[in-house]
């Protein structure tokens, strides 16, 4: 059967070999280069051009950029660390993931909206979301508490892939309302299994909807390691859907930026979707639940090191005299300053209040929700009269 | 009195539930812009029951959209329309092809409001023809209404004639929450005059369409004329059913029923869905609890068996009819 | 966003316009070829070769073809009949389609296993299955009378898509049996959007399964036309999950054997999963309740008429002189015959016994679905003592 | 008596119903060699609750299967290996996460069976972690058990303890129907001892797991446990509980029930799942039809509120308690 199989070993196809390689090589000396990757910043912190990705960013930006990432990676050990402490009930840890997501969130316009899944703590930080408006999902006080419409950045979507359709059929009004915005929907590697998704892409496509979907392959969805979802670059599922799909160093902060908001500007001018596959690693486990030691060895984790996304900004900076020490010390002390905020805020968040269920079911109470809530607040009401005690 | 007055076109129209559906849906969207119909086939065909029939002429492919054949897709870009502010009216070909976009139903439309602390409302109407008596092949002929009532969320109704049909699907498209909107496919063609210049009556609530002494009969969409044909039919035998059509199946306003069950002390529940777990459950739960010193029998429910729903040579043995609502009765009478 | 852009409007994604073409040329001669089409025997009759499909049929296969599609498309003219004339709740056509699924049916071995829709009347006829074990679904009576495991050829899935799954599932059974068998999935051009379908392609392609995707693409999904699922030839889709896609004229019965044997060979193999699209039209309505006329015009069938699969063969079977009017007659007698045994069978059907619905819901039966059955009966019981009469 | 029986191991061993489930599981893969396993994170992981801990390394990756991450593709493809021969054990990862497999399971798993006249059986088991009570993040705390009780063609076990975890896990195996298997997560670390060569009842069966004359308490899965606490409680107090396992959700086993009530002429059911069309419904109607004469008052519910699952701060007010049981049980005392 040579005729069907010749398909698949050209190179359209192939390369099963790239992904099946655990660290596929970003850029790291010693690893191979991969050429559909774009990368603007290697990892050992050179900038480099590429021809269809010009890049126009100020030295302020870059500094941001910089800041941005240490104060978001300073949260998430913050957050981490009350995790242990009992003052969360779960942590999903973005470690290794701020160039990624502050690349793609800093590449949406105020007018935008972006439709997160769970880890994008450093999107949320893009979006001026506040830092406690996210822990307070993680404790358990709510399910996140920023206005995701005044935001442009909808709440944390925890069903694996449902925010994929949210995203497009969001795209399909801002298209209705021409307005020139754009929608970001985010993803992980694991999530381009489930038929949401692939529908989502049917719709998009279809539809020519201004969505962008930027799939963060950080190459596990929880123990399960990419190659079980899919044995070619994910980025190539978009042609079968017929809109174009990039690859881009997740790592690299400045390529992610470019090419987000190169997809972003074509979704406004109505070419449609595109599919961004951010090539990354989730440096830490899963979630603060997880052990991921049972699955992966740490000589993988030590290698992705070499491509740290902060590192590697914070060498380009020093080196082309763009950042000082006096700069890189004021931004560690911002951090502190933070994640001393992040943690009193956290312990010292109130409890909500026991009939705050009842009372955004719906936006019309219904008449026995109002009975059960009356009933409720009766028996809460006995005890504090004794009956029970 | 003015010519104008003298000269107003007459409002009542003889309207089928089918055409009362089409109306409505026209009437709704041309008082809000935002309102955009979604489904298979509800454009250039109008539909396979043809209740979308020249919309999309009329409103154009914007505003009634043919999409992909995927139901999640449907619901889940739904859901994103309605966050951008539209108001989507979806279409589900077929009850047995719902289960899709239950994902997307259960998980996502019906948790949106409360998650986003009210935030992010969810008006959207999820149109479903639903239950049997048509003759179809498998998947054609479900009754999945409870599945979204025991889902916190969703709001459920069910029409079962012209004029509920007409203002209901307005009234559930102006309806700030989700509303599951079941239409009695094996009715779309029954009858009766709509007065389109009426105020109607609020779309949550049950409504006592027969009165009667002896014994209570619920029923809603496709039964509810199923419960009058009983009533009729035990008149003749000297017996007085009191039937209420529920319409609203979550919420459920069971105060007209609890007042009437008081009355007859007697309630029988008919649906084709299955009985266990059945709206009837939750009924006879209810009212027993609120009216357990009035019973002089519990409460009993017809409905359809714990099978699969048969083929269609089987189906009229499946589905409750006239004679086993009346064989309720006989069994109510007896306790 | 020229760099993205470019990538749309290379030859991999682009083509848009090919599928836009309500009548795609499938070699008729006023309309462009298709490039990326195997075909094997041109709509004029004309036998060709393609070089990666060599196929060897013998005369005695190519009779049987004929005779198979034309007892087939009587079948499926006599059914519409008896719906007509009330004694079918319904049919699905197969009208035009008979390459498609004639081509597919035997490229199976006895030992493979077919997963069809509901149309596929076709590949049933090639199973061996007795078409009044196909009218008794449509009839109300079953849900399809055949044995399908004794068949090999499943039951009718309604539910679009569902059995791709099945199909994937069942074939890494066979992989884990390792008796050399292959899966074949069937499925229409609307199905590729829905969401189970695409998990089927993930599932396939991470587990090399040995299934073979076969799509029957029609042109439309009830009213909906190709280009609301897809953009792209659908065939395309594959590749983005790693496998190979091939388009073949499924009006070509040749072309479609090739095509299926060898996909099926390769799954035999261990070589995976294929993607094929069988590039045909639904020449009558969606069904019998369907009324084509709303939504496309007869031009348009018409034009696909030139192409219609059985007078192709025919043509090629005279001019080659494979077959004479002796044959075409005895072919049509033999028609009759099986149409007159379909009447005489379909009316002839008994009902179903009513307690029928109880019994085969568990293997293991339950005792209140028990109890209810003795109900059921008792209730059925008082009516022929005249209790309710 | 031969040296061999006298050196036999000891066959009680104290286990949590996590090891339960894990040794069952490993006895079960021992025992026939079609039983497969599916999920997200079964194999090198051994599941996000280790359940499936060690089973890959110990019967490979063939039987141990990871999956890619699509809840309907492990539905659709245990349907395909059941089809082949295989029997299919699929986890769901949480509760929360079985919607998106929905469609394949009420539409597909259920409806084989009967679909093929029973040619094609459907031996598979769906295990799903259930319930709330373990802090977590929005979707991890459902109780969907009522959606599959409602679905002719599958049953539906809930267990409470080690030793039901540990036979029942294997008989649900051996079952030739689907079975959804419900594992009550916040008590996976619940421990007892378990006797593995004890002969087990039967699986489809109810249990009263303590005897009483006042009240009748149903509960299954987690809440046997709350249910067993109040009936301490209520002892202090005079008053004497007895409490019934239900075990079964469906088939319902309600014969130990209806006997039971007579005697007491009370019952209150207990569940997670919000009170409208939960277990408690159905099972108030049918304990009311059968011993209607028998009862001193209306079967009383207690379960979630009609409420999406909550923040877990507010989980402790949402979930049914002791002290929730024990108001149930006063106000049926009351009547
Ligand atoms: C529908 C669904 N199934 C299962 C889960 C459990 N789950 C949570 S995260 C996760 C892995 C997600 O992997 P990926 O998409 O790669 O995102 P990542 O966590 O790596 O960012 C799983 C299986 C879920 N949340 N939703
Ligand atoms: C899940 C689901 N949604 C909707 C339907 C109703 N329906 C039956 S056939 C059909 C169109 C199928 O189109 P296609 O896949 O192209 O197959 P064809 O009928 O053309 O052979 C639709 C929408 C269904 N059967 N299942
Ligand atoms: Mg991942
Ligand atoms: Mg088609």
């Amino acid at each position: 059967m040579t005729a069907l199989r010749d398909e698949t070993d050209d190179a359209d196809i192939g390369d099963l070999h790239e992904v099946v390689d655990p660290v596929p090589g970003a850029g790291a000396p010693h690893l191979p280069q991969q050429p559909d990757l774009v990368q603007l910043l290697t990892p050992e912190g050179e900038r480099m051009e590429h021809p269809d990705y010009p890049l126009d960013v100020s030295d302020e930006e870059l500094r941001g950029f910089y800041r941005d990432m240490t104060l978001v990676r300073r949260w998430d050990a913050e957050a981490t660390a009350l995790q242990r402490q009992g003052e969360l009930g779960i942590w999903a840890s973005l470690l290794g993931q701020e160039a990624a997501q502050l690349g793609a969130g800093r590449a949406l316009r105020d007018s935008d909206t972006a439709f997160p899944t769970y880890r994008e703590h450093g999107v949320a930080w893009a979006r001026g979301v506040d830092p406690l408006h996210v822990m307070s999902l993680f404790r358990g006080v709510d399910n996140g508490g920023w206005d995701p419409v005044e935001r442009g950045f909808n709440l944390y979507t925890i069903v694996i892939g449902a925010q994929c359709l949210h995203a497009t059929g969001y795209a399909m009004g801002v298209q209705r309302d021409g307005d020139g915005s754009a929608v970001l929907a985010f993803l992980g590697d694991g999530a381009t299994s489930q038929g949401e998704v692939n529908e989502a892409m049917v719709f998009a496509a279809s539809f020519d909807a201004p969505v962008v979907f930027f799939c963060q392959n950080n190459q596990y969805a929880i123990s399960v390691p990419l190659e079980r979802q899919s044995k070619v670059p994910l980025y190539r599922r978009a042609a079968g859907f017929g809109f174009p799909g990039v690859r881009v160093d997740g790592n690299d902060v400045l390529a992610v930026l470019a090419v987000t908001r190169a997809a972003l500007q074509a979704a406004r001018e109505g070419q449609g979707p595109t599919f961004i596959e951010a090539f990354t690693y989730r440096m830490g486990a899963h979630t603060t639940s997880d052990d991921p030691t049972r699955y992966r060895l740490a000589g993988e984790v030590e290698e992705w090191k070499l491509r740290d996304p902060i590192a590697r900004l914070k060498a380009y900076l020093s080196r082309s005299g763009l950042a000082d020490a006096a700069f890189f010390e004021d931004v560690e002390a911002e951090a502190d300053r933070l994640a001393a905020r992040i943690r009193s805020g956290t312990v010292e968040m109130p409890d909500p209040r026991p009939t705050a269920m009842f009372d955004t079911v719906y936006a019309e109470q219904t008449p026995p929700l109002a009975a059960q809530r009356a009933q409720f607040e009766a028996y809460q009401a006995s005890f504090e009269g004794g009956e029970h005690a | 009195m003015s010519a104008e007055l003298l000269e107003a076109p007459a409002t009542t129209e003889t309207l089928t539930i089918g055409k009362a559906l089409n109306l409505g849906l026209r009437r709704a969207m041309e008082d809000d812009p935002k309102v955009v119909l979604l489904g298979e086939d509800i454009g250039r065909l109008g539909g396979v029951f043809r209740i979308t029939d020249g919309l999309q002429k009329d409103f154009g492919e914007a505003r009634v959209v043919d999409t992909p054949l995927a139901e999640a897709g449907i619901l889940g870009t739904a859901v994103g329309l309605a966050m951008r502010g539209y108001r989507p009216v979806v279409e589900i070909q077929f009850d047995g092809f719902v289960f899709p976009a239950f994902n997307q139903i259960v998980t996502q439309v019906a948790k949106m409001h409360a998650r986003s602390r009210g935030l992010v409302p969810m008006p959207m109407v999820i149109r479903i023809p639903f239950g049997g008596g048509i003759g179809a092949v498998e998947h054609h002929s479900e009754s999945p209404e409870a599945y979204f009532a025991h889902t916190p969320g969703l709001k459920v109704v069910a029409v079962s004639n012209p004029v509920d049909a007409y203002w209901g699907i307005q009234q559930a498209i102006a309806c700030p929450d989700p509303v599951v909107f079941l239409e009695p496919k094996r009715r779309y063609w029954d009858k009766a005059p709509v007065d389109t210049s009426a105020t109607p009556g609020p779309l949550f609530g049950s409504r006592v369409v027969r009165g009667g002494d002896d014994v209570t009969v619920l029923a809603y969409g496709p039964m509810v004329k199923t419960a009058l044909q009983a009533a009729e039919a035990a008149e003749t035998e000297g017996r007085s059913l009191e039937v209420v059509d529920l319409r609203t199946i979550s919420p459920l306003d069971l105060e007209p029923v609890y007042d009437s069950v008081r009355r007859t002390g007697r309630c029988v529940v008919v649906h084709e869905a299955p009985v266990t777990l059945g709206l009837g459950a939750e009924i006879a739960a209810r009212v027993t609890e609120t009216c357990f010193h009035s019973l002089e029998a519990p409460v009993l429910r017809v409905g359809g068996y714990d099978v699969p729903y048969p083929p269609s040579k089987l189906e009229e043995d499946y589905l409750p009819d006239l004679d086993r609502v009346l064989d309720a009765v006989d069994r109510a009478m007896g306790f």
